[in-house]
């Protein structure tokens, strides 16, 4: 067992304990909690894969970025305050059937499956690499992806004061 | 010289045109010295052209061409001919065109239109003058169209009266009859020889060339031709117009009717002379005596001033037609000429007649007695003395008294026709000629007699009756200098010795031999013969007319109503113009809107009835498809849908509308696709 | 069998990953299907989208998916970060609508 | 001959700038009507241009007709070819535009009507976006059928320009103005239908070699159709004198003949036009009743000269009926649009009877008519207009003394009334007196009787001056405005041009003389 086993087994478990505990807790700032856990976990295992620049967005955009819009979502929407913690689960007879035949199906294709796998490659980084293709043959879709970014947030906004809209006519 | 002049006359009138119809109300006066002034100088212009053409080169015709446009491989030319006819001719029209121009000054003075009115007539005398310049016959039509349209609008140049509106079109209508004819004959005359111009066909038929191969072909192309001259000179059976037309201002009246555009059928036939054949001039002699004695029957029983001179008016024309239909081609033309002048002085003077008695009834805000019934004047002689003494000098012009201009060419006419009837036979032509003279002198000077001899009418309205001013007196005056012998021949008996008779001379005719009229030199010697006798016979015919309308108007010695009376169906027929009108709208009127309504209703009832009746064939067809539709197909469809709506409902259950069971679904059916198909 | 089992331990390789990322998803569906605060049900697509997302880094690490993989992997997280957002809006203007954050309290297209 | 702009030649911009501006129309809001309107007289101006242009540059030496080399400002290019067809072979269709001393007189006419018609739609209210940008398609269908010479682009601008007219009669109409349109669309969808099989069955009958490759392909291109040499072995359309050419030639003549309008097949016109706002009538009668007589030129005489000869005697009757019918009709009219509308009729029959000659003079004449006819109507239905604005009625009876009232709209059309008369000086006389004469040289007798049409054509005229202008003013219609600034912009130009080529033909025959010199001997004598 070298070390990069020893990582990988440690964040593997932090990684789908968090997200298990994310599911099943019943407090819901406890889930997004797990959540960040999960997802910092996950960075390290794309550290383990050589994608180091992917483990920075990983962190920047989910931990940084998404979460705190999901705990402010929790807040506008009044749960932090009123202590409506109770996440009551439906559907869970189906669900819980359906997600262990999912991983039971998935983990069978896995394995049984013949990879055709080259040698892992040892990268240095692949920050350059990955700006020098961002820039050449993918430059559509990266610019296609700044629309979108930008659609989005302003529709966002648009969505949002829609709402404050609504409320001011209901006062 | 004659290259350039004569462009300039033609143009001044229509310079005067443009300029009135579009500043004319800015210009000062609204502009009527400057469309008299253009006149003024075009009469002066003409004055030197002919006497320089006629002291000159005499015997030269000059031609030029302008390309108009070229069809295929014709090229059609626009042409300006001076030779001593059309020379003569400008002199004619651009004298009365100006006369009629000053006269208006006085005449028109109040009318709210009154620049246009100068404008119309600027128009008139361009179209007028380019018929009497014009070297083909395609730019003869051309400005025989124009003359007709500006004739409309002067007709009804108070078009405010239905009565005015109604004679305008009815001109230009009879008018288009007539043209229709001459473009017939074009149409003719071109295909065959391929131009249009005098000239060239002249040559063609010269050398020996005939419209499609035949004789009977020629004759009717002139005849054809002739028919815009029946058209425009009022000939019968197209004299109908002519009377209506004195609906428009009397100045117009004696411009139009008197000298210019009537005048213009005349001077078609004198163009186109050298092609009729002997045929055509005898139809045309006779068209001529019948108008000539017809309208002089109408013309003596009328009693509003402006109609007796309009029959009169179609009666000299005849003479002229008669003239030149037998060949007097000389004394025909120079009636055309002296008749301008006094036919146009015995209109103005009609105007300044009609113009006091407007003054008059309009200051006693008299309404309805009519200004132009020569009833309800008489007497004016002392109070219109220069009216009445140049009304007097036209009138023993017209009636064919010696030492008149009327009488010189009067005379030759009627030599003329003897000399025919003497050569040909044609006895009648003679016979209706002498009539005629007798019977115009009758007429005019029962005109004459009632207007201004007699007791008056109405002795508080005739008493206030003022003479007309200068402006208007001045074209009397010079009209009836121009109406004495001595400016057409020196020989008060010979007007074969006067210098209009030197200068125009008959054409030498090019049909093929056996159809040329009788030859110009036996027909001179004829007339040479008969020429005494002709005189005299006229000098009789014209004073037994003169004494007879003396007798009964002056003397009273004949009592007119017994006469009435007596003559009784004649005398309706000519009161009421032989019925022409009536007989005219009842065939042609009431025709022509019967088929306009037979088309109508054949339009709206058989071709659209046919076309809507497709669309309802197929719509019947069509609501047939739609029952079976209903039932059959539609049938199925329902069962169709009422299925399907059962299911609906029973499967819309499952639609709980909470999206985490869709999801449910979602992934269970994925998971069974996936292991289906893994 | 345990000498066949204990090497295969030993070294983590693409399975491994695999592996990791299907118990991701599976949680994630979980959270998806049967909790009823929406918030939770957004939370497990993030979840779902990160399995994802290791999947293909791992291809590209072991396959000859090279780089391309993470390139998608880039998309990916920017796709979501976008998806977030507007799912975000989406939340909040259905609580101002309907005064709740349970899905199942939202049925207006029931059949 | 290089008049190249963005790589497009001056054809393709005359016939496409009315898209442009239609697209351009589309994306202004509708309630910027002003800037709506200005583009759409922006777009026709520049086709005004572009027409006076063409006209500055034409050779008129160049005959056109059949002959590419002689045509100009031609664009030829590749559009669709598909290579192997089962039983077809090689389908080409060519974007091939070219214009000749045919078509120039048409190209400028529809730039001018559509310049005026433009000015004059002004005042339509009811949503004007939809009606500028209809209006703009129809005019680039009309350009586009004029300028086209692969039969199966013309059949598609043929087509295009039928559905705005469709809709600018349907919507923006008069009280019938569903029944009006219906009408116009049954009538000229059935001429399309004909159109359409005739031109397929030319084009499985014609086929050229390709001189590079030498194989045979079948063609839509007209000037291949017009050489005999090209109708293929056994073709349904090959030969001369056959069954089936007749029968061609009569379905395309009843296309064509629907446009014109002749009789029988004239009854949709009086209904669209009277149902039309002003500036769709004007169009209508301006521009688009010219397409059949256009169409017949183009097509049916030199592809089917042999045909042509054939029913020469059939149309001169059709074009006299036509003539002398119209004229009647027109007579009974109480309305002034109908009159209008009838007299049309009986003005393009002069057309079909000059081009029925087969002469050059009668060619001229009738192809002279079409232009001065289109300019004509659009000033009489342009007058229409005007009253109809004021007055909102139409009646012939309801007017009098409209010279007092309105003394220069008057006088604008007096002159249009006069010319539609044939008076000399107008334009309208110069070409009738040369259809007349092209076929009094032909049929005699037919063109006899015709010419009694202008005497009737006198009467009504007359009739309907005296009716509306003359007389005296009725009490209603005492406050009438004379005309404004915008009614003069759209008459002066027509007027100029009636005087002027009343004046000096020249400027118009010149155009056209050649190449219908060349029309007539290609289908009297050349070759065939």
């Amino acid at each position: 067992m070298d070390l990069t086993a020893i990582v990988f087994y440690l964040f593997s478990i932090v990684t789908v304990g968090a997200a298990a505990i994310m599911v099943f807790s019943k407090n819901i700032v406890h889930s997004a909690f797990a959540l960040m856990f999960s997802l910092a976990g996950i960075a390290v295992l794309y550290v383990l894969l050589y994608a180091d620049f992917i483990a920075a967005t990983q962190l920047l955009v989910y931990v940084g970025g998404i979460l705190i819009l999901i705990l402010f979502g929790l807040m506008l929407t009044e749960q932090a305050v009123t202590q409506k913690f109770k996440a009551v689960t439906v559907n869970m007879l189906p669900a819980s059937l359906l997600a262990a035949v999912t991983t039971v199906l998935l983990v069978y294709a896995y394995a049984t499956t013949s990879w055709q796998m080259v040698m892992p490659e040892e990268r240095s980084e692949t920050v350059y690499d990955l700006g020098i293709l961002l820039m050449s043959d993918y430059i559509l879709p990266f610019i296609i992806a700044g629309v979108l970014l930008l659609i989005a947030i302003v529709g966002a906004i648009l969505m949002s004061t829609r709402l404050t809209a609504i409320k001011n006519e209901e006062q | 010289m004659f290259t350039q002049l004569p462009l300039i006359i033609l143009v001044l009138p229509l310079l005067g045109f443009l300029l009135l119809i579009f500043l004319g109300k800015r210009l000062p006066r609204k502009g009527d010295w400057l469309a008299a002034g253009l006149l003024i100088t075009a009469l002066a212009l003409s004055l030197s052209l002919l006497i320089s053409k006629l002291a000159g080169q005499p015997d030269e015709s000059f031609t030029q061409t302008f390309r108009w446009l070229a069809i295929g491989t014709h090229t059609i030319h626009f042409g300006i001919t001076i030779d001593n006819l059309s020379a003569v001719m400008l002199v004619v029209v651009t004298l009365v065109s100006s006369l009629v121009h000053l006269f208006s000054i006085g005449y028109m003075k109040d009318d709210p239109r009154y620049s246009r009115y100068y404008a119309y007539l600027g128009l008139f005398s361009f179209s007028m003058l380019g018929i009497v310049l014009t070297s083909n016959l395609l730019f003869m039509y051309i400005f025989w169209e124009l003359v007709g349209i500006s004739s409309y609008l002067l007709i009804g140049f108070w078009y405010e009266k239905k009565s005015a509106s109604n004679a305008a079109n009815k001109a230009f209508i009879v008018n288009r009859v007539g043209d229709f004819g001459m473009f017939l004959g074009i149409m003719i005359l071109f295909v065959n020889f391929a131009t249009f111009s005098f000239k060239e066909i002249f040559d063609l038929v010269e050398a020996g060339q005939l419209p499609y191969g035949s004789t009977g072909w020629l004759t009717t192309a002139g005849l054809l031709i002739f028919c815009g001259a029946i058209g425009k000179s009022a000939q019968f059976p197209l004299q109908v117009w002519l009377p209506d037309a004195m609906e428009g201002p009397t100045p117009v009246s004696a411009l139009i009717h008197a000298a210019t555009m009537v005048a213009a059928g005349v001077y078609l036939v004198a163009r186109m002379f050298p092609m009729l054949t002997a045929d055509a001039l005898l139809v045309i002699a006779y068209i001529g005596a019948i108008t000539s004695f017809l309208a002089a029957s109408i013309a003596l029983t009328q009693f509003d001033i402006k109609r007796v001179l309009a029959f009169s008016t179609i009666s000299q024309l005849g003479y002229m037609i008669l003239a030149l239909g037998v060949g007097a081609y000389t004394a025909g033309f120079m009636h055309l000429v002296t008749h301008a002048a006094f036919k146009a002085g015995l209109f103005l003077g009609a105007g300044s007649v009609i113009y006091a008695m407007h003054q008059v009834l309009h200051a006693q805000n008299d309404h309805h007695t009519d200004a132009q019934d020569v009833r309800n004047m008489g007497g004016l002689k002392s109070k219109m003395p220069v009216t009445y003494y140049t009304f007097l000098m036209f009138t023993l012009a017209i009636s064919g008294i010696p030492l008149t201009s009327g009488f010189l060419s009067k005379d030759e006419i009627l030599a003329g026709t003897l000399a025919y009837s003497t050569l040909n036979g044609h006895w009648l032509l003679p016979l209706l000629g002498f009539v005629v003279a007798g019977m115009t002198a009758f007429y005019m000077f029962r005109l004459l007699l009632l207007t201004f001899h007699g007791n008056p009418s109405d002795r508080e309205r005739i008493s206030a009756i003022k003479e007309s001013p200068l402006v208007m007196t001045l074209p009397l005056i010079v009209l009836a200098t121009v109406s004495l012998f001595v400016f057409y021949s020196f020989n008060p008996f010979g007007a074969a010795d006067g210098w209009l008779y030197q200068a125009i001379e008959r054409p030498i005719s090019m049909v093929p031999n056996m159809l040329q009229p009788v030859d110009a030199g036996i027909f001179e010697e004829a007339v040479h013969h008969i020429h005494g006798t002709a005189m005299v016979l006229s000098i009789l015919f014209a004073l037994s007319g003169i004494l007879l309308a003396i007798g009964m108007y002056y003397w009273k010695k004949i009592k007119a109503e017994n006469l009435v009376q007596r003559t009784g169906v004649l005398y309706d027929l000519s009161f009421n113009s032989w019925y022409f009108d009536e007989l005219y709208d009842r065939i042609f009127v009431s025709g022509l809107f019967l088929l306009t309504r037979i088309s109508k209703w054949f339009d709206e009832h058989i071709i659209d009835a046919i076309v809507n009746s497709s669309a309802w064939v197929s719509r019947g067809i069509a609501s047939v498809a739609g029952l079976f539709d209903t039932n059959i197909v539609d049938g199925l469809v329902h069962a169709t849908a009422a299925s399907a709506d059962r299911a609906g409902s029973m499967l819309s259950k499952i639609q709980t509308g909470k999206i985490q069971t869709y999801l449910v679904y979602v992934i269970f059916s994925f998971l069974v696709l996936f292991i289906l198909f893994i | 069998m345990e000498l066949m089992i204990t090497p295969w331990l030993a070294e983590p390789g693409l399975v491994h990953f695999l592996i990791v990322s299907a118990l991701l998803l599976s949680l994630g569906l979980m959270a998806v299907l049967s909790r009823r605060n929406v918030i939770m049900v957004l939370m497990g697509v993030e979840l779902i989208l990160n399995s994802a997302n290791i999947n293909l880094i791992a291809f590209s690490r072991y396959t000859s998916l090279s780089l391309e993989g993470q390139m998608i992997a880039l998309f990916v997280i920017i796709i979501a970060a976008a998806e977030a957002a507007v799912a975000l809006a989406i939340v909040l203007n259905m609580y101002s609508r309907f005064n709740t954050v349970h899905l199942d309290e939202i049925d207006s297209l029931k059949g | 001959m290089e008049f190249q702009f963005l790589g497009l030649g001056i054809l393709s911009w005359i016939v496409f700038i009315p898209i442009l501006g239609m697209i351009i129309i589309l994306l202004i809001p509708d309630r910027n009507r002003n800037a709506i309107r200005w583009t759409a007289a922006a777009v026709t101006s520049i086709q005004v241009l572009l027409a006076g242009i063409i006209y500055s540059v034409f050779d008129q030496a160049k005959t056109g007709i059949n002959n590419i080399e002689s045509f100009q400002f031609v664009e030829h290019h590749n559009w669709i070819t598909v290579d192997a067809v089962p039983w077809v072979g090689k389908i080409k269709i060519d974007y091939f535009l070219g214009l000749d001393g045919l078509s120039i007189l048409m190209v400028i006419l529809t730039a001018l009507i559509a310049f005026v018609g433009v000015i004059s739609s002004w005042n339509i209210k009811k949503m004007v976006k939809g009606y500028f940008a209809l209006y703009l398609l129809l005019i680039a269908g009309i350009m586009g059928v004029f300028v086209a010479l692969d039969f199966f682009l013309f059949f598609i601008f043929w087509e295009v320009m039928l559905l705005p007219m469709y809709f600018l009669i349907g919507i923006w109409g008069g009280p019938q103005r569903e029944y009006a349109a219906i009408k116009f669309f049954l009538y000229t969808f059935i001429g399309g239908i004909l159109m359409l099989l005739t031109m397929l069955a030319l084009y499985f009958s014609v086929a050229y070699t390709d001189p590079a490759t030498g194989e045979s392909i079948h063609t839509f291109n007209i000037l291949h159709m017009m050489n005999p040499d090209n109708f293929v072995d056994g073709g349904l359309l090959g030969g001369l004198d056959t069954t089936w050419r007749y029968v061609a030639w009569m379905a395309l003549f009843i296309n064509f003949a629907i446009k014109i309008p002749i009789f029988p097949f004239h009854t949709w016109l009086p209904d669209a036009h009277v149902q039309a706002p002003t500036p769709i009538s004007v169009i209508l009668a301006g521009v688009l009743l010219k397409l059949g007589a256009y169409g017949l030129l183009r097509i049916n005489f030199p592809i089917f000269p042999d045909a042509t000869l054939y029913f020469g005697y059939f149309m001169a009757v059709l074009g006299m009926i036509s003539i002398i019918y119209g004229a009647f009709c027109a007579m009974a009219q109480d309305d002034f649009k109908k009159l209008i509308a009838y007299s049309s009729i009986s003005h393009m029959g002069i057309v079909i009877l000059g081009i029925a000659a087969l002469n050059t003079q009668g060619m001229v004449g009738g192809v002279l008519q079409m232009f001065n006819h289109g300019i004509i109507t659009a000033v009489l239905f342009l007058s229409v207009g005007v009253l109809y604005d004021r007055t909102h009625t139409r009646g012939l009876y309801d007017f009098g003394g409209m010279a007092n009232q309105m003394p220069k709209y008057t006088g604008i059309a007096m002159v249009g009334m006069f010319a539609a008369m044939g008076l000399p000086g107008l334009n309208g006389f110069v070409s009738e007196l040369f259809s007349f004469l092209g076929a009094f040289a032909a049929y005699r007798w037919i063109t006899i009787i015709s010419v009694t049409g202008i005497i009737i054509t006198a009467a009504y005229i007359l009739w309907t001056i005296q009716r509306i202008f003359l007389g005296k003013t009725p009490d209603r219609w005492e406050d009438l405005k004379d005309l404004t600034l915008r009614e003069y912009i759209s008459f002066v130009p027509l007027i100029i041009l009636i005087v002027l080529l009343g004046i000096f033909p020249s400027l118009a025959i010149d155009l056209i003389n050649s190449s219908l010199s060349g029309l007539v001997e290609l289908v009297t004598g050349g070759g065939i």
